[in-house]
């Protein structure tokens, strides 16, 4: 498999017939869990991921005491693929979970500031990211699977401090749609959205998460292999290309 | 043990505007899951499960294995917002439990004497919680069992039943299950009439667990029902595909 | 020894000589360690058991404000076999002190909402099953050693919201002795109090609970055989019966 | 270093009336647990310690294995119903360090050349906790891995002594272990006269520390042969019963 | 997203005295400890890592072994005084994921296929953090690999960049760290213009990103220059103890 | 190697040409972690470790609301030793740890109930050691450097209940310097200070805490060995003579 897949991409081609820069099909769905306050759940081509927004109240952080906490984790459940073992989280989820806070955060697409209650409390959003197939470029579906589960999520009504689970009472206040467009290297060409095929034989990716006004908010290399100027260089133009049409997904 | 704040039955119907003997809508589906040898996800109303059957495969290390017939094992969790308090992902006592009897249960229904020193993995997994969660989980574990090949006596049919407002239930939600009297997950091979999980609290009389079982083998036979159907359907789709 | 105990039990016998229906001696002392609130050792067949009762103030549920909490833990000391390997609770001590759990809680034994001290403070009731032998029907020795130990359980006294060990204003508010009965089923045959030999080929079993007034408050299957709606029925008729015999011990 | 609330030693007395050698009753009995390959019980007062051993037996993973000494790995632990406050079962590092020390005092006196490649696994638990705890599982360990056949150059007994409201006592009860000011635990093979547990702390001459030894090696003597008694009574016992 | 107490540039001057493309002192040194293959210790001002490096040495278990190229595991950790609020120094999610990207920045430099079945271990531990912590331990690791002679294809040099107060800079301390518009850490092969290690995160545009990524080559090749140096030293040292 | 080192021994010599009674040479450095309280750094012979001070506020323990808390940890880095796994402290680091915790607390060496800050606060002091290099004798060379940081180490200001890091009011209050002397034993010859080597063949330690006042503090047998009554009262006038030597470099 490994070496029909290098052959076709030698030709300047991918074994499911896409383009260097096309994705595949992509699926989103929100409002699919009933308890969570906000929920999505994203099938990109195969990649099958559930995003579920919780909402607490909190402490608020020593040093923000007036914003509220984003805290995202991600399980690759062991539903997801025969490689994964049960038990806690891996690097690979840990680092996934990661950047996901990071390009949510450093977007600034929530208003933490918002998320102040009183004195002493806030709203904590928990983000949990359920991985139950993987297809290759999880990361970019569970980007999208975050974002669309936090732009429907509804911060829950409040009676002496304590949650009415149920009843709502706004909207999250989410103003930017971050996502995230992670690209491979083989050879000089860079690729969009590997398959898990593809990145078994492609070492070498750069995430890159793009804001709605172009603004790069996140970047993380993956893989042992190594890039170049160039590589960096186009992979952002390519990026900020391919943000725009994720994001009409949205 | 709790009282309820409000009373579970009213005017013989339950708060969901059920009647007693009324199951709620079930869904099922099978394949979805792309990287598994089987898979299935079963809904009861707002009860969703979804199992991945990973097997049989080899079982390391090798001091695990079993000599003479195959293990099965089970892994039953909760997604963190499947519920109205956010679960830690880590697995706690309720579930360690529930993935050993669910194991014994699913167990009994396999032929473990065809894959000698391997393994069949049984992963679980609740993504929204409203009562009833580990019955859908086994009506999903057997649906994806049967799709991996894994060869069976019987298929696994599950459902709960209980004692609300002294009124005898089936398929409890969420607030009937913090609120009963009594509650009662049940498991059978219905074609054998064999019992292969059985849970109960609460306070029964004798006679009382009898009716219940009754009322339970009853669900589980159109449960059974709906199961065959939807493998049937998914074989016609696969025989299409070819 | 597997097929000498199958070839007895066909023939209709136990190797040891009792019938179908007899429990093997037991003996039951309470207030066997000076520093717990309350405590009972219980010798069933071999099978060695201490449950000890500590009690502390904590805070209520949120949704069970007037009542005390009750908390069941049991340890599978590695003395207790040479299977046990040291480590946190495996599923088998898992499944059997939420099981135990069960019976206390399910048959409304102790009378939680007298546990109540004052607004936010409770008593938290400890009950811990240490296991130090393990020779067949852990389950039954467990549920007696646990009750017993309840009803010899103190409440300790409370100075400025302090507890004062080894001072004692009452006794803990246990109302009911239930019990539990474990069934085994060989072939078409009911029995009870399977010794550690014949768990080992025996692999259907019942656990049930059983109130002094017959009612059932807890049941549970174990092990990967079935069981037919008449196994049920009989093994039920047998628990009661033999559940007057197991409370005259207490 | 804390303060005790009430003095130690009133008229030449201690709390609980003893004298300042006086050691609390002892009891020690063998062969309790049926599943051990040796077992025992000793209680100092309300200090009660159980210890159960395995072995020698085959030991997993191989890389474990020394090639020419067997090994010896020692568990201690305390019942959560054993203090005052109920203790968490999980292994705190009090009883880490012990069980380290533990094993190297019983490894000390185990001809550990006699079975190379296996383990010996000795398991002790505190039933009932009110000071010198440690040394009471030490006793009950030399009894269970001399009842197991295990061979060894000599029994090792053990004791506490330490210093009180400026008196050296002997045998210390949970309430001097806590308000001491100082204190030291002992084990040894008395026919010896040989050491192989030593723990002190607090605030001592030398030659209090030598005084302490010398009054820790009376008491050990003592126990000693209470030890061999029970040994031989039990090993009576078991003829008869053969 | 935090906004600082007070400005991060006054007059042009960073809050340390230095100028925005100015790097603060770096020291380097190598072979302190001896029970390793090789080690190194790198510091820039007040932010100092220590890394050894242990192999290539056998790797067990052996379903581990990959059968073609060598494995090269990374743990990045830090002391628990090395911050303001006392670090717990179990690993937490920020060390695990550092440890996985410096892994993968490592391999890109290292012959993997020069020790097959066999792993290179490499331990980061920083002892005082001051900003840019991930880069000094690149630095001090690719040191310590060349010192313990693991084949590379060119050492890795590693540095931070950043932008703070509309103001691009270099080598970011803890409060710039901190209080940053965004702040990207950068390792690569100087001589081969190729970069193993990339982390990003703040607010850029692509412009802005490419002019940091120039700024960090240029620290990353004075780096290159202290390292060489720094081995060159060692390796004549070394030459005169002979 | 091992051969060798007995054959020395046996000969009543060191490999590395050190009399029985001389420890190797002793770098101590203090102050040298910006961000701790205190610090130093120990080289004893090629044993590397650094002892740091973190001050924290917390709650004083019930039986001694007016006094400050230690807390002693020991890592043993994997850094420190082919030997060492990553992972969570082995009974050997928490040994060390609980050893050194022990010399500091016995000794009285800290004026406890000087770190007294409010009613139901209180300092705590963290003292936690890295092991980097691990050439024998790993624990004088951790109680030196614990002393020494502890001796460097400087009370924070406190604002509004908050910990100002950085400024300083006082210094901590260290009355004592303790000093541990671990002794080895080999036939019936003891030693200080063993190499690695040595420790590799000499299997019996005693470890002893020697306050300025030449009061012993603390006391710890280690390894399989056996020590006579004449071993503990030479050992004991050994560490009392060394202890001295230890101090002046304090």
């Amino acid at each position: 498999m490994e070496e029909f897949v290098k052959e076709y991409l030698n030709q300047g081609k991918r074994i499911d017939g896409r383009g260097f820069r096309d994705y595949r099909p992509i699926e989103i769905k929100h409002s699919v869990v009933s308890k969570a306050e906000g929920s999505a759940f994203v099938n990109l081509g195969g990649t099958k991921v559930y995003a579920g927004v919780k909402l607490d109240i909190g402490e608020p952080f020593p040093d923000s005491p007036n914003e509220g906490i984003l805290i995202v984790n991600a399980e690759f459940t062991p539903l997801s693929s025969p490689e994964i073992e049960p038990g806690p989280p891996g690097e690979d989820a840990i680092e996934l979970a990661r950047i996901v806070d990071r390009i949510i955060r450093e977007s600034q697409a929530i208003e933490l500031e918002k998320l102040f209650i009183e004195e002493g409390k806030v709203w904590v959003v928990y983000v949990d990211l359920a991985v139950f197939d993987m297809r290759g470029n999880l990361m970019d579906a569970s980007t999208l699977a975050s974002i669309k589960a936090l732009l429907h999520t509804r911060i829950p009504k409040v009676e002496n401090g304590k949650i009415i689970r149920g009843e709502f009472v706004s909207k999250l206040p989410v103003i930017y749609k971050p996502v995230s467009v992670t690209i491979g290297k083989y050879n000089n060409n860079l690729l969009v959205d590997l398959s898990k095929e593809e990145e078994e034989v492609i070492d070498t990716k750069l995430v890159i998460g793009v804001r709605d006004d172009d603004k790069i908010c996140a970047m993380q290399k993956q893989g042992i292999g190594a890039l170049s100027f160039k590589d960096i260089e186009g992979a952002l133009d390519l990026a900020i290309e391919k943000s725009k049409e994720l994001r009409r997904l949205l | 043990m709790k009282k309820p704040e409000i009373p579970l039955i009213i005017n013989g119907r339950r708060i969901d505007g059920r009647l007693p003997d009324e199951v709620r809508e079930i869904k099922m589906s099978i394949g979805e899951i792309l990287n598994a040898d089987g898979s299935a996800r079963v809904s009861f109303g707002n009860t969703e499960a979804i199992v991945a059957v990973y097997g049989p495969r080899a079982l390391f290390p090798k001091f695990l294995q079993e000599t003479d017939v195959g293990l099965v094992r089970v892994i039953y969790s909760m997604s963190p917002f499947s519920v109205d308090e956010r679960k830690n992902p880590a697995p706690d006592r309720r579930s360690i439990e529930i993935s050993k009897v669910t194991k014994e249960a699913l167990s009994a229904a396999i032929f473990i004497e065809d894959f000698p020193k391997a393994v069949v993995d049984v992963y679980e997994n609740i993504i929204q919680a409203d009562g009833s969660t580990r019955v859908a989980a086994i009506n999903a574990a057997s649906l994806a069992l049967a799709s991996a090949g894994i060869p069976m006596k019987d298929l696994v049919a599950a459902c709960s039943v209980g004692k609300v407002d002294d009124t005898l239930i089936v398929d409890l939600n969420g607030k009937e299950d913090n609120y009963s009297e009594s509650d009662m997950a049940v498991a059978m091979m219905p074609s054998k009439g064999l019992i292969t999980f059985l849970q109960m609290d609460g306070r029964l009389t004798k006679e009382e667990v009898l009716e219940l079982l009754k009322k339970a083998e009853e669900v589980c036979k159109r449960i059974y029902e709906l199961q065959k159907k939807t493998l049937l359907e998914r074989y016609k789709m696969e025989k299409e595909e070819e």
